[in-house]
């Protein structure tokens, strides 16, 4: 009686966390827990795969891309999920979250934390050349003129890898930030093409102010570390390394890579805006645990529910600063898991609060996000048709063609939207 | 032990037949000798016998059994092979005793054994070598060993000389010859060396096309050949042919002279004559002779000198005398034959007797 | 004796085979049948299942039947005997296109478990429980709920209801296995430009990797014929690119050429030869113009090309040389006898020589790298204009869950090989065969 | 006198002049970390002149004294130092003195060994055309040497020592591949004690190693006697199944990959080693079976028809006498499908995903996609060649002989 | 055009001497053939010659000039190999004519050459073909047209027959023979074959371990050996060796007769006495004779006998008859040497003339 549980996770020190996780549930029920990673890259495939194999693990550690397709292609046992969700206390949740995975009473998955992507910027740098934070196309144009100057400093490190969740991600929040989504209420919306060529016009630009080549967030970690980079769009998750408590990627800027020197030079924005759209907009990743219909239901519910309960502090702990709590408390005491995760340390070879190493501010700009955060088809309801529309990857590969002069900006809306019109 | 007689063996691959239906009868302690040109189907006649291949049609009864059908292991024959085929993985004391041992025979009678055939061929000292530390001689010996200490009906030999230089090759001949008197088995040999053949053989067995020519002793073969194939394969170098016409009893060469004809009974009529090179002297150009002609080569081997001798009007014919007379390239000869030794062929190549 | 011989030539050739031959011939079948069960097994069946595959509309997830999924739980929480509680069952539809037809829900009522209610279409002999449940619709699901009463026996078992396993019946349209065949994959993908384009990348690919690899290899073998101090150490270094595991090899490659952090740019860089780094692996294709006529130069592929040509010279090289080696020194020695200076040996006597080993190389080789998947799937994933038909077979097949699509590719793959096969073996230089 | 001597000379040791210079301030470059900027002009114009005074000193046969190579290497010295203002690698002397040096003496050593096997026996005089292809020749193959060795080994220069560094240092200065024995050896080899320890790579190399083992004994069990039957048996439909068992070259593993996935799946046998144990000696029974069956061929026949008349059976004759002749070719099979076995990445990442039993090719790949470092992977990548090369290297002629033996005839 | 001269010519392999000083002069159109046992250096030499290898010290002059640092191609002299080492993948006639083409000769020059070569050695049939297609005697003769068309100084030859049949090589024996009256080139020629070096050569070199032991005419060394080596090497079968003592003018065989000794002048003692088996005839064991013995083993060939006869006391000794003689075996018979040809050798093996 194994239950396995496959994890995006899966570094070894963050492995190592769920297998304590996993050892402490078996501690309390005596089944044991296979924890399997599965890089993120692949696990679309690799679900899909082992489904039609009738081979699927029981529990599943994913994005909230996969929610709602996986609910429908029926990998997920959204029945089972809901009931978790349900015994844990709907209310006890952030909502935003769980309306993004909502299925038809109840929910596909159970929302188990999230994060919002940021344009990371050398503050520094900005201050010196009076430039305004980039948060939004005509700040960061404005940046990359003035601080382009290769190969010492590339003013953007943009997401050209189509291949990489990480460009579908990039682009989302770009497109996002003018406006541009491809689904409303009734399913696919053609892309409208002012708002779209303005955006693919933006990411362009920023890709020509990158490096050439297949760029993907390990290119922009690596050059903003080594302060050859003005901006990169990156997760929460570089907070901790960027201040140099993790080995593994260090900071090159200085010599000493476990300088907290970079993030001090540091700013942080995570809502941006684009031309068509005052407002602008933030982009959120949510995670799920997803209960399979191979499962052994009943012991894959306890083990989810004990994760969410008892063991969310130690879920949450894998890595904090990337990990903000969906789940805010539990039924004794409302905050308990916010005000848990907040005193939580970061860090891998060294160990600091958040608060150690940032301002309160900027701080606040990156928890904050997840409330105003959005994702395509959430606020219509087409998640769903929206994340295979991503996973698709027609819009990477379509705007990749664009920024190697494959195709002019019009074509390629026009050949987006004919493409995108296919996916159902 | 050791008697074989084939009945109207066939060997067919497929649809070429290589073996045309012989009849042969070999007695228990025959030395048997099979020759032929090549291709003649010797070795596969060899092999027939050996259980090694198949025969497709006839009988094969070693000691008046039937063994047609019976693999090789069940015939109790041996076979010294043309390469050897020694076990480059053992030494040679097992090597020797290897078929001893799949017999299941206990280890101190197969050490016995092994040591007496090694006696016998003089291979005591390199009982421990491997057979590639050996020379040809040698491993020769090891093969014929490998034939002898499973004490066989009959031992089948595939050229087994035929790798050897010339003076081993002497040497192993007297060898098996030596080694025949002693052990009084049937042996079956090929070879396609006339001395080897001449040698060594009770009973030649000259084959062609797949049918046997003739089976006889060597001497027979030598003096009373059935036809003109063997009258030429046996002998070297081979018997000079000439056309030659009868009237009465008198043959007579075309453009030269002639002589008495001792088959002047016989109803079939001879078209050729056949004399050896030995049988032939020299006269001068107008002394008594059969015919003359201009001598275009001389080949001087010491002992022996060799003369391509062209006939006016014939063909050229070779003649042996003795290497301390000498005889000018380009002089002209008369040829005397002698005339006990001619043999004459009918249009059929049969001999005439 | 010799009259006797002479008999007429007997009747033709036996029919049939002799008994020797016959126990030969078991023996071989004997002898081979463990080799061909295990190639039918692994390589054939799959191969024709491809076939099957290719002419139907199956994605990925069609490789699951359409089946009912069930799960039983039990639910009130029965504390003491006596307590009622339900033990349930979840229905469901596992397509969302195919009815299912026929029904039948089989189970076994745990053993304490009183039943006092069943559902609609229940029947309970015994402890077997049987519910028919007829027709369902795509996408179906239900409940089933069996009310009844629990006793000590049941609540001292450990989820006793998982004791069996409920089994669940029924019959649906599967596309996998019915009669119904289209050509659909085929012209899906024949009309994509995408294909095309595949098609063009995998010929390159192959031509140009195969011969870079024999030319490399040639010119290798030539450095190695004659023997020197150090020779072996050479042979065996020369090697190394083949013996090594594709996935040290290729992810080093990687490495090497990274334009942000990769030696190889680095030295580029620094020595002043490029002024900017080149994304070896990243970039479709470097534009230049020859007066005035653009054109463009596709690195990335020919990055793949180069590493394919470096893994595998060796193997070239090894044959060649065993091949030089094998041809007897007495010709050249003729040749030098004849007059013929050094490089007349090697084009008139060497290259044709070699000419039987460098065609069986090229079909060998030919077919391996049109059949490569892993090389490029580890360098570039096929991206940056790459992607060659083995890759799209994954892509198709894997990524993008169009079983059917890739099943499609693998058959032109299979279908283009065994033409150039043939083509190759019928008109290629005969002096040795395989 | 003859120009066309002169000029043949002299481009040969510019060739060499500057190939050295290249190669050695490069290599001077990846092993200091400090950029080394080839003077390439000076040295071709160093190697020239080695070149033409070695020429001139060996036409002037007889004069004794010192042989005509000590000339051309002050030569090729004094011009280098000239030349390039006494800074051979565009660095000042005073920057890594003893690596320069080093260079230095490698490079003017190099150059006069170069001009000298390439002109042994050149002269100014008229040469026919046997001997100028003679010198073409050596150049040729000289070069070939050089770029050949290079483009072989840079890459698992470079695999090896990133796998020594840390990521910091890789990323400060990509070209500086020099082993910083600074940090100690616990230091060095941190990758791959992390790989040990953290990431499970003993347990892999286990794996790995009963599986490649397994391979070959499953593939040897099965393809030995198939491989007899083919080549020593007849029987009707020998020819065809010989070939036939050649058209699983045609299939290309990922068309396989997908059905056996779905099978393996239901049966169980998907992300177990049954199931890859099952799978790999399928992809190399037919490989194994086409070499022996290459060799078996070429064992003499009599042989074993000696065998059957001192009283074996078939059976008898494969066990005791074909298996034992057969030792080289059985180690040459049993290396090339311990290799294909040790190397299978294909196979290993599609049907494996618990770590307990990843082969190292798998392992090797989880390296990659998460955000290890990538000196984690090359020391990975390190950890998966160096048993197979250790294997190789031991066995290496039994390989090139089985090999080639197996598939080449004449 | 042809003239050969060797001078102290030396070669090292290693440290290992094989040719050890050698002085040779071969005149102009001389037909010279290199014998010797195997491994004694016939084939170095002769590739020293040809500038296959590197001549270790001494000079090689041809026609005056010393080409001692030549490569093969600067020497003018063309080569026949023992394995033809014809090119496979070339027709017939590519191979002859590849010579020509590597020297840049025009085309039509080229076709001519050939066609003359083809015309002489019989191959215009064949020019087409490739040498897989050939017979054995037919790739002689190919490698022989390539030989020929360059119109070489002189030829080399290494044991160019040593691949073909008895017969073929009686054949192309011939052929050379006459290519060599024809051409009137020098030849030189390796071969370990007695009958080819005796028919052939104008002068045989008697080669012993890097060393020549005699050159001179075919006859010379069969009648006038220097030294027992040459005695025994020359001549088939070999000449029979008995020890033997002197007293005055006669000598004596222990315990059986003797004769008159000729060469009683000498002041060396002869301690051996050679005759060959040609040279012997059989008496009844009574009558005048040298010796006697008693008959071992009979082979008899047809055209000879040979009788292996076990003499009292001392070796076997061979005796060579008249196949037409027949003599049982084990009877005992009286041995008669003809006396003027017998030869004496002393103790360091050197002839007594
Ligand atoms: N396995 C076989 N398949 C087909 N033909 C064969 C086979 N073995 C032999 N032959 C043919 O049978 C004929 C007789 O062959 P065999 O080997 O018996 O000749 P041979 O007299 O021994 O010749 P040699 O003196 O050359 O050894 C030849 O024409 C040969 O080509
Ligand atoms: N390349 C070489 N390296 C070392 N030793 C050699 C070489 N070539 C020949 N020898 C040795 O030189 C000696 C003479 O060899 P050579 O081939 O000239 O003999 P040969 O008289 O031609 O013999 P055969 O009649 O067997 O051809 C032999 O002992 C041989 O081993
Ligand atoms: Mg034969
Ligand atoms: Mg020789």
């Amino acid at each position: 009686d194994t239950l396995r549980f496959w994890t995006t996770e899966e570094q070894p020190e963050r492995l190592a966390k769920q297998e304590e996780l996993a050892a402490a549930f078996k501690e309390k029920t005596g089944i044991e827990v296979n924890v399997i990673p599965v890089s993120e890259s692949d696990l679309g495939t690799r679900a899909t795969a082992a489904f039609a194999a009738g081979d699927l693990p029981d529990v599943i550690y994913h994005t909230l891309q996969y929610a709602l397709p996986w609910a429908e292609a029926g990998i997920l046992d959204t029945e089972a999920a809901t009931e978790v969700f349900e015994n844990l206390g709907a209310s006890t949740f952030a909502p935003g979250a769980a309306a993004m995975a909502a299925v038809d009473g109840g929910v596909a998955s159970v929302p188990v934390d999230g994060w919002t992507q940021m344009v990371i910027y050398r503050k520094d740098l900005f201050e010196e050349n009076g430039l305004a934070a980039p948060d939004s196309y005509e700040n960061i144009l404005a940046a990359v003129e003035k601080l382009h100057n290769p190969p010492e400093m590339f003013a953007f490190v943009s997401a050209t890898k189509i291949d990489e969740n990480f460009m579908s991600q990039v682009l989302e929040h770009v497109l996002l930030a003018n406006g541009v989504s491809p689904v409303d209420a009734n399913g696919f919306k053609p892309l409208d093409e002012k708002k779209t060529i303005e955006a693919l016009d933006f990411y362009k630009a920023i890709s020509k102010a990158s490096p050439p080549g297949d760029l993907y967030w390990k290119q922009s970690r690596e050059l903003y570390f080594a302060g050859k980079a003005a901006m990169i769009i990156w997760s929460p998750f570089i907070l901790d390394e960027l201040a140099g408590l993790r080995d593994s990627a260090p900071p090159t800027i200085t010599d000493d890579p476990t300088s907290s020197e970079l993030a001090s030079k540091t700013g942080v924005v995570t809502t941006l805006s684009g031309p068509s759209n005052a407002d602008g907009a933030a982009w959120a990743d949510i995670r799920y645990f997803g209960i399979t219909n191979d499962a052994d239901t009943e012991a894959a519910m306890q083990f989810v529910e004990f994760s969410m309960d008892e063991g969310y502090l130690s879920t949450l702990s894998i890595a904090p600063e990337g990990k903000f709590p969906i789940r805010r408390g539990n039924k004794d005491n409302a905050t308990a898991f916010v005000d848990g995760w907040a005193e939580l340390p970061v860090g891998v070879d060294r160990k600091a609060a958040l608060t150690d190493l940032y301002d309160a501010d900027t701080i606040k700009t990156i928890v904050s996000g997840l409330d105003t955060a959005s994702r395509w088809g959430v606020k219509e309801g087409q998640l769903s048709l929206a994340s295979k529309m991503i996973n698709s990857q027609v819009i990477n590969r379509l705007v990749r063609e664009y920024i190697d002069d494959e195709r002019d900006a019009a074509a390629t809306v026009t050949k987006l939207n004919e493409e995108l019109a296919k996916i159902q | 032990m050791g008697a074989i007689q084939l009945n109207k063996v066939e060997k067919w691959f497929g649809t070429l037949q290589v073996i045309k239906g012989i009849d042969l009868q070999v007695e228990d302690g025959e030395f048997v000798i099979f020759v032929g040109p090549s291709g003649c189907g010797k070795s596969t006649l060899l092999r027939l016998i050996s259980g090694l291949e198949e025969t497709s049609r006839g009988t094969i009864d070693i000691d008046g059994k039937d063994v047609t059908a019976l693999p090789p292991s069940g015939r109790g024959l041996s076979m010294v092979f043309q390469s050897y085929a020694l076990y480059p993985h053992m030494s040679v004391r097992d090597n020797v005793g290897f078929g001893l041992k799949t017999a299941g025979v206990p280890k101190e009678e197969i050490a016995r054994k092994v040591n007496a055939a090694a006696d016998v061929l003089k291979l005591d000292e390199y009982m421990d070598r491997r057979p590639k530390a050996l020379s040809g001689g040698q491993r020769q010996r090891v093969a014929i060993g490998r034939a002898i200490v499973r004490e066989p009906g009959a031992f089948l030999f595939d050229e087994p000389l035929s790798n050897l230089d010339a003076a081993l090759r002497v040497e192993m001949r007297l060898e098996i010859a030596r080694l025949h008197k002693s052990l009084g088995t049937t042996m079956i040999y090929v070879t396609h060396d006339q001395v080897e053949a001449m040698t060594l053989a009770d009973k030649i067995v000259v084959l062609q096309a797949g049918r046997i020519e003739q089976a006889g002793s060597p001497r027979e073969l030598y003096e009373r050949p059935d036809n003109l194939f063997v009258a030429q394969f046996i002998g070297s170098p081979k018997m000079n042919v000439l056309p030659c016409s009868i009237e009465g009893d008198r043959f007579s060469l075309q453009g030269h002279g002639g002589g008495r004809y001792p088959h002047a009974g016989v109803a079939r009529k001879p078209v050729r004559l056949g004399v050896r090179p030995e049988h032939i002297s020299v006269t001068g150009p107008d002394e008594g002779h059969h015919c003359t002609g201009t001598v275009e080569v001389t080949e001087y081997l010491g002992s022996d000198t060799f003369l391509y001798v062209a006939l006016d009007g014939l063909e050229t014919v070779l003649v042996r005398i003795s290497g301390s007379e000498t005889v000018e390239e380009g002089s002209r000869i008369g040829l005397k034959f002698d005339e006990t030794r001619m043999h004459f062929f009918d249009a059929d190549d049969q001999a005439i007797r | 004796m010799s009259a006797q011989t002479r008999q007429p030539v007997s009747e033709g050739p036996p029919k049939g085979i002799g008994p020797m031959q016959r126990r030969e011939m078991w023996l071989a079948y004997l002898m081979l049948a463990p080799t061909f069960i295990i190639i039918l097994v692994i390589v054939a069946g799959p191969l024709l299942a491809n076939f099957w595959i290719s002419v139907k509309p199956v994605q990925l997830g069609d490789l699951r039947p359409p089946a009912v999924l069930v799960n039983e739980r039990l639910r009130g929480d029965p504390e003491a005997a006596g307590d009622s509680a339900t033990l349930e069952y979840r229905l469901r539809n596992s397509s969302r296109d195919e009815e299912i037809r026929d029904v039948v829900l089989k189970d076994e009522v745990p053993a304490g478990f009183t039943v006092t209610g069943l559902p609609q279409g229940c029947e309970l002999t015994g402890s077997a429980l049987s519910c028919t449940i007829g027709t369902v619709e795509p996408g179906w699901r239900d409940r089933l709920g069996l009310e009844g009463t629990v006793s000590d026996v049941f609540l001292a078992a450990n989820r006793p209801e998982r004791a069996s396993e409920p089994v669940v019946t029924g019959d649906a349209n599967n596309v996998l296995t019915n009669f119904e065949f289209t050509f659909e994959n085929f012209s899906r993908i024949f009309s994509a430009d995408e294909f095309w384009s595949v098609l063009r990348v995998t010929f390159y690919y192959t031509i140009f990797g195969t011969g870079g690899a024999l030319v490399l290899g040639l010119f290798a073998a030539q450095l190695l014929h004659t023997a020197f101090p150090g020779r072996g150490f050479l042979r065996g270094l020369f090697l190394f690119p083949y013996v090594s595991p594709v996935i040290a090899v290729a992810f080093t490659w990687v490495v090497l050429f990274d334009p942000f952090s990769g030696t190889l740019n680095a030295l580029l860089t620094k020595m002043g030869v490029v002024s900017d780094p080149i994304n070896f692996f990243g970039q479709r294709a470097i534009e230049f113009s020859v007066f005035g006529i653009p054109f463009e130069f596709p690195l990335a592929l020919t990055t793949v090309i180069a590493f394919e040509a470096w893994r595998y010279f060796p193997l070239s090289f090894l044959f060649i040389l065993a091949r030089m080696q094998s041809i007897n020194t007495d010709m050249y020695e003729a040749a030098e006898m004849d007059g013929a200076t050094p490089l007349q040996q090697f084009w008139y006597l060497s290259l044709p020589q070699l000419m039987g080993i460098l065609s069986v190389l090229f079909l060998l080789r030919f077919i391996w790298t049109f059949n490569k998947f892993d090389d490029i799937f580890l360098l570039t994933g096929g991206n940056a204009g790459t992607r060659t038909l083995t890759v799209d077979v994954y892509e198709q097949g894997f990524a993008l869950s169009n079983l059917g699509a890739g099943a499609a590719v693998a058959v032109v793959v299979f279908v283009v090989l065994v033409t150039f096969a043939t083509l190759f073996i019928r008109f290629s230089p005969k002096e040795e065969g395989l | 006198m003859r120009p066309a001597s002169i000029l043949l000379t002299a481009v040969t040791g510019l060739l060499w002049g500057v190939m050295a210079m290249v190669v050695i301030g490069v290599t001077l470059t990846l092993i200091t970390g400090e950029v080394a900027l080839p003077q390439a002009t000076a040295a071709g114009l160093a190697g020239l002149l080695g070149a033409l005074v070695f020429v001139w000193r060996c036409s002037a046969a007889g004069a004794g004294g010192a042989p005509a190579w000590a000339y051309s290497a002050v030569v090729v010295f004094l011009v280098l130092m000239i030349a390039s203002f006494a800074a051979p690698f565009t660095l000042p002397l005073s920057v890594v003195p003893v690596w320069q040096g080093l260079a230095l003496i490698v490079f003017v050593a190099g150059v006069t060994a170069a001009i000298r096997l390439c002109l042994r026996d050149a002269r100014f005089g008229p040469m026919s055309r046997y001997e100028r292809e003679v010198i073409y020749i050596r150049i040729a193959k000289g070069i070939g040497f050089v770029v050949f060795t290079i483009i072989v080994a840079l890459p698992f220069y470079v695999m090896v020592m990133t796998s020594l560094k840390s990521q910091q240092a890789l990323l400060a200065n990509p070209l500086d591949l020099s082993i910083d024995f600074s940090q100690g050896l616990s230091g060095l080899t941190r990758s791959y004690v992390e790989l040990f320890t953290q990431f499970n790579f003993g347990r892999y190399l286990m794996v790995s190693a009963f599986v490649s083992v397994a391979t070959v004994v499953l593939t040897l069990l099965l393809s030995v006697p198939g491989a007899y039957a083919v080549s020593r048996l007849r029987f009707p439909g020998q020819a065809l199944l010989a070939r036939s068992v050649l058209l699983i070259y045609m299939v290309p593993a990922i068309v396989l990959v997908i059905p056996l996935y779905a099978v393996f799946s239901q049966l169980g046998l998907r992300n177990t080693l049954t199931g890859l144990l099952i799978v790999y000696p399928a992809t190399t029974i037919p490989v194994a079976l086409y070499m022996l069956q290459g060799y078996f061929r070429g064992l003499p026949a009599e042989l074993e028809e000696a065998g059957l008349m001192d009283g074996l059976s078939r059976i008898g004759v494969i066990l005791k006498i074909t298996l034992p002749l057969s030792l080289p070719a059985l180690a040459s099979v049993s290396l090339y499908v311990f290799m294909i076995a040790w190397n299978e990445f294909l196979f290993a990442f599609m049907f494996l995903d618990d770590p307990d039993i990843f082969t190292l090719s798998r392992g090797v790949v989880s390296l990659n996609s998460s955000e290890v470092p990538r000196q984690h992977l090359m020391a990975g990548a390190v950890i998966a060649t160096v048993p197979v090369l250790v294997i190789f290297l031991w066995f290496e002629r039994f390989l090139v002989q089985g090999l080639t033996a197996g598939s080449v005839k004449g």
